[in-house]
């Protein structure tokens, strides 16, 4: 059936949109700075992914948590160097500082990987009910994206740095002290934004080619996600990003796929005008 | 002070097409474009201190709007005052709705401006060309007076937009966008019509580029909706006036020339790596010249370069004070 | 003769450019429950900040219990056993009453000691124990002053530090804060408190050091010092 | 020049989202050069004149495009200029090119909408689109007689969007039942709600156009969601290297039209090669892999400059203009003639498949090496 | 004499919650009334629906006969209804001078912005801050920042003016000269209505007292009456309090 196939494609895909905000959504919730190296994030956990995987034929799942890591690292150094220095000052100086480091990291990328599409060609195949399809690496990549959100909400919840988190987010000054240590918290912060940026690049290495080109669809993707969602939260982004998915999903089908995304941006604008807490605004510890 | 400095410098400018070739006006064109965007961004972003990132959005509409009218037969001229007209009424009901958000929802609104527009533009083929694009009537007469003619032209748009700043600066208007820029509550508290003003500021942060989008359309023949609405523009535009200073008076002109013979001298001499040696140079801005060019202090510089240590602290007070 | 367990000499501190402390000395013993007090933008605040390390000073000392910790950071302060109630309370808004003295425990690692001190705040603030799940910032000024100190306390520290006690408060709760305040001190925890009513501030400290313009000016025995004629005509309006 | 020199000018996009394209064409001009260098340059009114060669990255940036165009030629005086990569960027160099009435050889740009502007200084390598569409048509009409349903999904970018609409007429002229025609907006990253549009309609031939990220994926959600058209093409994704490498075993089966390619053989020819093997040969011995269309035209798009600026015995602007507008050489790219509009007329375009790891041509029948297979 | 402020039936809740409810007084013109309550009984919550800061949920403000329940902040401001913030709200990076100017400017009557800098001064001069007419507003200390917040209103020359807890965080001696200031502004024919924990201040200015509890209005009379009011005692004030009140006399 139709409908099943256009649901169910909106779903997985919402799961994957999903997995590129969290990230986005926690950097920016917490530490109020919009990353603009997002995109070329997620871009860089996939090329690690495929490189090792092209190099060494290691299955990419088993990859993706050392991708984590080295983004994390990333992540945090960036922000221990860099943004931690101007993490109080006005929006336009932290989203024009992360812009800047965008365009380097995006030169990198571009000089040493090239714009050419890579893809992890390992085409699990794909299940099917009756009429409606379900492909195997689509779905694995919609698990481990709701897995890592599981987990990244339990840590939140549940942990110290969690908290530590939450604290920060709502009083740096309080925060401190409680005996938080606010910018390693910060970097922190980030090193786990970079982080689930690089297991999604790992994801969508498998899913989708990879090339520096997309960097700004990512980051595009992720604003609206976080902006339907609501900030900083990580259940928000999982329903912003399937609800993302569904409109696509449901507009490609319906209006055609020119209208698909301006649906999606207009939808951001409106919930933006009317709603700017998101569908689920942030409370206590998520 | 300032202002006999610019006028100096416009006339200079001017004289360009007399004493070098094509390649150096058409630097000082992009001089001049860049100057008239970041000036007008300085309305919306300096004076009021709101993130907007609508630049590409008022200047591509702008350059949609003259296209097709001349594409439709009016003379250039007369296709310039539609797109200014147009694009400010465009901006005066956009703002209505969106200068309600404020600090990262407004940024994000008004990057998410632009990438509407461009959708819409380029889904609406019919009319717009879509991903075609379209070509605009060139200019009539030889390449260098073609040049000349355009250089002028954006020489006044910029003109007009530093007189423009200069009289708000003086008036009511600048004084109230600055107190709304410095805590918005309290201006409504003190009688400021908040919502007026910021559309003003707004307004006039679109006019001009959408005046400078349609002379642009004119100037190269063909435009399509990435390189009209390019989110690079959009970002490139407040660097500019942040460079210079932003919500001083002739601070945008300096950074926009300053950022565009940088970038083209990179650009020359550092093929591969321009994007990231431009990278580079906004980073150290954000962090060695953040009041810009035209409020350097040395000294803070040279403490700058040796601080830092404390980050965990002066961030948390500073924090603590922001909050009263 | 009592055991200091906080002396601070020739401290100085600012903002900046700004200096805002110019020599300040004082100690407070084991156990009492001692007060600052001084005009407005005298730098009680910023003394405050100053030992629990949000600001780096100077010069000077500070020493705690023998440690010198001028100079480290609020979480190393905090550690070696200071809490600072900030003025203004800075509850943590959205989460729980149970949640924001829960932080308050954040860098110990005793669950079971932090359970039992947990019930302690309670028993102490019984309105606590009933918004225990509230969303802490919904509460009345006066609450929120008893979480926040709740939460100072949570961190089990041998000296807390207390901010503008009664800023903002009705004079019924500050009535009942003074009462907890010798509740809390009864239990062996040594009280350095900020407080602009000073009839308020004497009523419950047993010294004070009055500060002027960033050096402390008189020291002594509230019963003392309340009866002094400059420190009537200047703090009592009297 | 006046001193002898022939100097081409070509702004070229080495960085940014067309980077790939614009180094294809910054390697093979290299490799055209080298060549014709090795010959102590060219022949013009029986003197050698040596060629030189500018360009500079313009970041796939059109803006910028336009800016360099006009500094090659002010600044660095070159005679001729190449367009870079795309229709798009092709449009804004030749604004500038006719605006100082300097010849320009457009080598990858092949709507017409840039040629329908009664610019004089503006000729294009590559064959109008319907040209290419037209013959497809006809080719898979003959293979599979049941063919009646297609559906064509396309990017909404100048090129791509060009071939969509041009294969959809073409289609609807020859009879066919267009049942799906879309365009997907640039940006967008999933084709999932479009591939199962597409499915419901189910059609017996997918004609999708994009950029080779795109079509890669599509190829595979295709299969993903279950699709079985026997005939699935993609422009112009099999004719890169990239694509297949992408895919993997998907790509079997995948055809394209292309403007050249290598297997064709076109001997006796102008240039600085004489043959179509012989580029090929040299070619691989520099680059290893093998030549695509945006290599051969490119070279060939060098070689008819040259050629135009023989025939005009100077490197004058109008005389070479007048001489490219007469042109009508065999190159071993294959024969070049520029129509009114400035277009590379009469060609016949291959048709090709990925079959197995490799490339074949399957029309026309004079340089075809395979028969055409469905997809299962 | 007819009110120049009255409420009628003024309700305000915030989702579930009901901040203020069923409140009714009125304002005459000239007097000095103040308004005390526990913490959260909804006191700032009136004064930001008499400015327009929030809207009303229920009921009516009437502004010099007027109905101005529906106005904008900037429009209370420009009639003449002028606040103070009790979180201060000064503009930080301009100087104290800018600061009241722009009060004089938008709200008040001056017309250009150099009249404005004048009547600024002016007030500065009477609040006391002249001397740091130029200094940025975000160094001042937090009493000085509310005495910054006073000039600003004051120099939108307003004819009501709603105080909330300017004196808050000033010690007994300090609170002498800000009672003198208050006079003085009620001598200038300023009706006033003071908010304030520091029951010194509101005992010895306020002709009126209006007592707020969880959102309703529970006393209003004398000061006297107020303070000996069971209700009050047990709400607000506490058993010491009346205590040492009646030894004082
Ligand atoms: N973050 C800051 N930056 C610059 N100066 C500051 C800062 N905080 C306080 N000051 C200045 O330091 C001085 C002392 O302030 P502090 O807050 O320590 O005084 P206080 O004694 O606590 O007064 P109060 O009774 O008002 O709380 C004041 O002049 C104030 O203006
Ligand atoms: N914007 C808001 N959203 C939700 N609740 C609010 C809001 N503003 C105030 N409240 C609630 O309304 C009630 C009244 O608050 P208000 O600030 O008016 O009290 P107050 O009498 O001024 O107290 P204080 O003496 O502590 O200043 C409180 O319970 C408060 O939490
Ligand atoms: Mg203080
Ligand atoms: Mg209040």
């Amino acid at each position: 059936m139709d409908v099943f196939q256009i649901l169910l494609n909106g779903i997985v895909l919402g799961a994957l949109y999903a997995c590129i905000a969290i990230g986005f959504s926690l950097v920016w919730g917490v530490l109020n700075v919009i990353n603009m190296l997002h995109g070329s994030f997620i871009i860089l956990g996939g090329y690690l992914t495929y490189f090792a995987w092209h190099y060494t034929g290691i299955y990419p799942i088993i990859l993706l948590p050392f991708v984590a890591l080295a983004l994390f690292a990333l992540g945090y150094v960036l922000q221990h160097l860099f943004i931690n220095k101007v993490v109080t000052a006005p929006v336009l100086t932290t989203l024009t500082l992360t812009f800047g480091l965008d365009m380097i990291l995006y030169n990198l990328m571009t000089v040493f990987f090239t714009a050419t599409p890579r893809r992890v060609t390992l085409d699990l195949g794909t299940l099917s009910f009756g009429d409606v399809y379900l492909p195997i690496d689509r779905l694995l990549g919609m698990a481990l994206a709701l897995v890592l959100t599981a987990l990244l909400y339990l840590v939140m919840r549940g942990s110290r740095i969690g908290r530590a988190i939450v604290a920060v987010r709502m009083d740096r000054q309080a925060a401190a002290l409680m005996g938080i240590r606010v910018n390693q918290v910060y970097s922190i912060t980030f090193g786990i934004g970079a982080l689930m940026a690089g297991a999604a690049g790992a994801i969508f290495a498998m899913v989708f080619p990879v090339t520096t080109n997309l960097t700004g669809v990512f980051l595009g993707k992720a604003f609206v996600v976080c902006v339907i969602g609501g900030l900083g939260s990580v259940p928000g982004a999982l329903v912003g990003g399937l609800a993302l998915g569904l409109i696509e999903s449901v507009a490609g089908y319906t209006i055609g796929p020119q209208n698909a995304i301006t649906v999606g941006f207009l939808l951001m604008l409106f919930l933006l005008v009317v709603r700017p807490t998101g569908l689920i605004g942030v409370k206590g510890y998520e | 002070m300032s202002i006999a400095a610019v006028v100096a410098y416009t006339i200079a400018l001017a004289l360009i097409p007399q004493f070098a070739g094509n390649y150096e006006t058409r630097i000082a064109i992009s001089v001049a474009m860049f100057s008239a965007l970041a000036l007008s961004w300085n309305f919306i972003g300096g004076f009021t201190g709101y993130p907007s990132f609508s630049t590409a959005a008022f200047f591509g509409l702008g350059c949609y709007i003259g296209a097709l009218s001349q594409r439709a037969g009016l003379p250039a001229e007369a296709a310039w005052m539609i797109a200014t007209v147009g694009v400010a009424a465009f901006a005066a009901a956009l703002g209505a709705i969106i200068l309600r958000l404020k600090g990262h929802y407004f940024a994000i609104g008004s990057i998410a401006i632009v990438e509407v527009t461009r959708l819409i533009i380029s889904s609406w083929g019919s009319v717009t060309g879509g991903g075609d694009g379209l070509n605009v009537p060139l200019m009539t007469g030889t390449p260098d007076v073609v040049a000349a003619r355009i250089l002028y032209i954006m020489l006044a748009v910029m003109g007009g937009a530093f007189v423009a700043t200069v009289i708000v600066d003086r008036s009511r208007l600048g004084f109230g966008l600055r107190c709304i820029h410095q805590n918005e509550d309290a201006a409504d508290m003190v009688g400021v019509d908040t919502t007026r003003f910021k559309i003003a500021a707004f307004v006039l942060s679109a006019l001009f580029c959408g005046l400078v989008g349609a002379v642009y359309a004119s100037w190269v023949g063909y435009i399509d909706p990435t390189d009209s609405f390019s989110i690079l523009l959009t970002v490139k535009v407040p660097v500019m006036a942040l460079l210079g200073g932003a919500g001083t008076l002739a601070g945008p002109i300096v950074g926009a020339g300053v950022f565009v013979l940088l970038e083209e001298f990179f650009w020359a001499n550092f093929l591969q790596w321009n994007r990231a040696i431009l990278g580079i140079i906004i980073v150290f801005l954000i962090f060695f010249l953040p009041g810009g060019l035209l409020k350097i202090r040395y000294k803070n510089l040279l403490k700058k370069l040796s601080a830092n240590r404390s980050a965990d602290r002066s961030n948390t007070v500073s924090e603590g004070e922001a909050k009263g | 003769m009592a055991k200091p367990i906080l002396e601070i000499d020739g401290l100085q501190a600012g903002y900046g450019d700004v200096q805002v402390l110019w020599d300040i000395g004082l100690s407070v013993n084991e156990g009492e429950i001692a007060c600052v007090v001084g005009s407005n933008g005298a730098g009680k605040t910023t003394l405050l900040r100053t030992i629990s390390g949000l600001i780096e000073p100077k010069a000077g000392s500070i020493v705690f219990d023998g440690e010198e910790i001028a100079g480290a950071r609020p979480d190393e302060v905090l550690t070696r056993g200071i809490a600072h109630v900030p003025e203004g309370r800075r509850l943590f808004k959205g989460l729980t009453v149970e949640d924001n003295l829960l932080l308050g425990a954040y860098l110990r690692r005793d669950k079971s000691a932090v359970r039992d001190d947990m019930d302690f705040v309670l028993d102490l603030f019984p309105i606590l124990k009933e918004r225990r799940l509230q969303d802490a910032t919904t509460m009345s000024g006066g609450e929120q002053q008893m979480c926040a100190i709740g939460r100072g306390i949570m961190s089990r520290p041998r000296l807390l530090v207390i901010d503008e006690l009664s800023l903002g408060l009705a004079p019924r709760l500050v009535e009942r804060l003074s009462e907890a305040l010798i509740e809390i001190n009864g239990t062996g925890l040594t009280i350095l408190l900020v407080e602009q009513d000073v009839m308020t501030a004497f009523d419950v400290a047993s010294r004070a050091f009055v500060i002027e313009t960033g050096r402390v000016s008189m020291s002594g025995e509230t019963s003392v010092l309340g009866e002094d004629p400059r420190v009537r005509e200047a703090y009592m309006g009297i | 020049d006046e001193d002898g020199v022939l100097k081409i000018g070509a702004p070229l996009a080495l960085t940014g989202g067309l980077a790939d394209e614009g180094k294809k064409q910054e390697a093979v001009w290299q490799l055209w050069l080298d060549k014709v260098t090795a010959n102590g340059g060219i022949e013009v009114d029986g003197k050698k004149m040596p060629v030189e060669l500018v360009y500079y990255d313009y970041q796939t940036d059109g803006k910028r495009a336009g800016q360099l165009a006009e500094k090659l030629i002010t600044d660095d005086g070159v005679d001729v200029l190449m367009a870079p990569f795309g229709s798009g960027h092709t449009k804004i160099v030749a604004a500038v090119a006719e605006r100082y009435q300097t010849p320009l050889v457009a080598c990858v740009a092949s709507s017409v909408s840039v040629y329908d502007q009664g610019f004089k200084y503006l000729f294009g390598t590559l064959a109008p689109n319907t040209g290419m569409t037209e013959s497809m048509v006809a080719y898979f009409k003959e293979k599979m007689p049941g063919l009646s349903k297609v559906a064509v999904y396309g990017r909404d970018d100048v090129f791509p969007k060009a071939m969509a609409t041009a294969l959809a007429a073409s289609a609807g002229n020859a009879g066919l039942d267009v049942v799906y025609n879309e365009l997907y907006a640039v940006g967008t990253m999933d084709h999932s709600a479009a591939v199962s549009a597409i499915k419901s309609a189910s059609p017996d031939w997918i004609y999708m156009t994009g950029y080779t990220q795109d079509l890669i994926l599509g190829r595979k959600q295709m299969s993903d969601l279950g699709i079985d058209a026997p005939i699935i093409t993609m422009v112009t994704g099999p004719a890169y290297a990239e694509f297949t490498e992408g895919l993997g075993e998907l790509a079997d089966g995948v055809t394209s039209s292309t403007w050249w390619h290598h297997a064709t053989s076109y001997t006796d020819t102008i240039g600085a090669w004489s043959s179509t093997a012989d580029f090929y040969k040299d070619f691989v011995a520099k680059f290893g892999g093998d030549p695509d269309y945006v290599h051969g035209s490119c070279a060939a798009a060098a070689d008819v400059l040259v050629n135009a600026v023989q025939t005009a015995g100077s490197t004058d602007k109008t005389a070479v203009r007048d001489a490219l507008a007469a042109t009508e050489v065999l190159t071993f790219y294959g024969p070049i003639d520029f129509g009114d509009n400035g277009m590379n007329q009469g060609r016949e375009m291959p048709i090709i498949q990925v079959q197995g790891e490799a490339i074949k041509v399957l029309y026309p029948a004079a340089i075809a090496d395979a028969e055409m297979t469905m997809i299962k | 004499m007819t009110a120049i402020l009255e409420l009628k039936n003024v309700s305000k809740n915030f989702g579930g919650v009901s901040a203020v409810s069923n409140v009714s007084f009125g304002l005459k013109q000239g007097e000095i009334v103040g308004l005390i309550g526990p913490n959260g009984a909804g006191k700032t919550t009136l004064v930001n629906l008499v400015t327009g800061v929030h809207s009303l949920s229920d009921g009516q403000v009437i502004f010099k006969g007027e109905d101005v329940g529906s106005q904008k902040p900037f429009q209370a401001a420009r009639r003449g209804l002028a606040r103070t913030f009790q979180i201060v709200q000064p503009f930080p990076e301009m100087t104290v001078l800018e600061n009241v100017s722009a009060g004089a400017v938008f709200g008040g009557a001056a017309g250009g912005i150099a009249a404005g800098q004048e009547a600024a001064q002016a007030e500065l001069d009477f609040v006391g801050l002249g001397h740091v007419a130029n200094e940025p507003a975000s160094s001042l200390s937090l009493p000085n920042r509310k005495r910054l917040e006073l000039a600003k209103s004051l120099a939108m020359k307003p004819s009501v003016l709603l105080l909330d807890e300017v004196n808050a965080g000033l010690n007994a001696s300090e609170i002498d000269d800000a009672l003198k200031l208050i006079e003085q502004i009620s001598g200038r024919g300023v009706t006033i209505l003071i908010i304030e924990h520091l029951m010194k201040v509101v005992l010895s200015v306020s002709e009126r007292l209006l007592v707020l509890h969880h959102g309703e209005l529970i006393a209003d009379g004398t000061p006297k009456q107020v303070v000996e009011d069971q209700r009050v005692i047990e709400a607000y004030l506490g058993a010491k309090f009346a205590e040492r009140y009646k030894v004082a006399g």
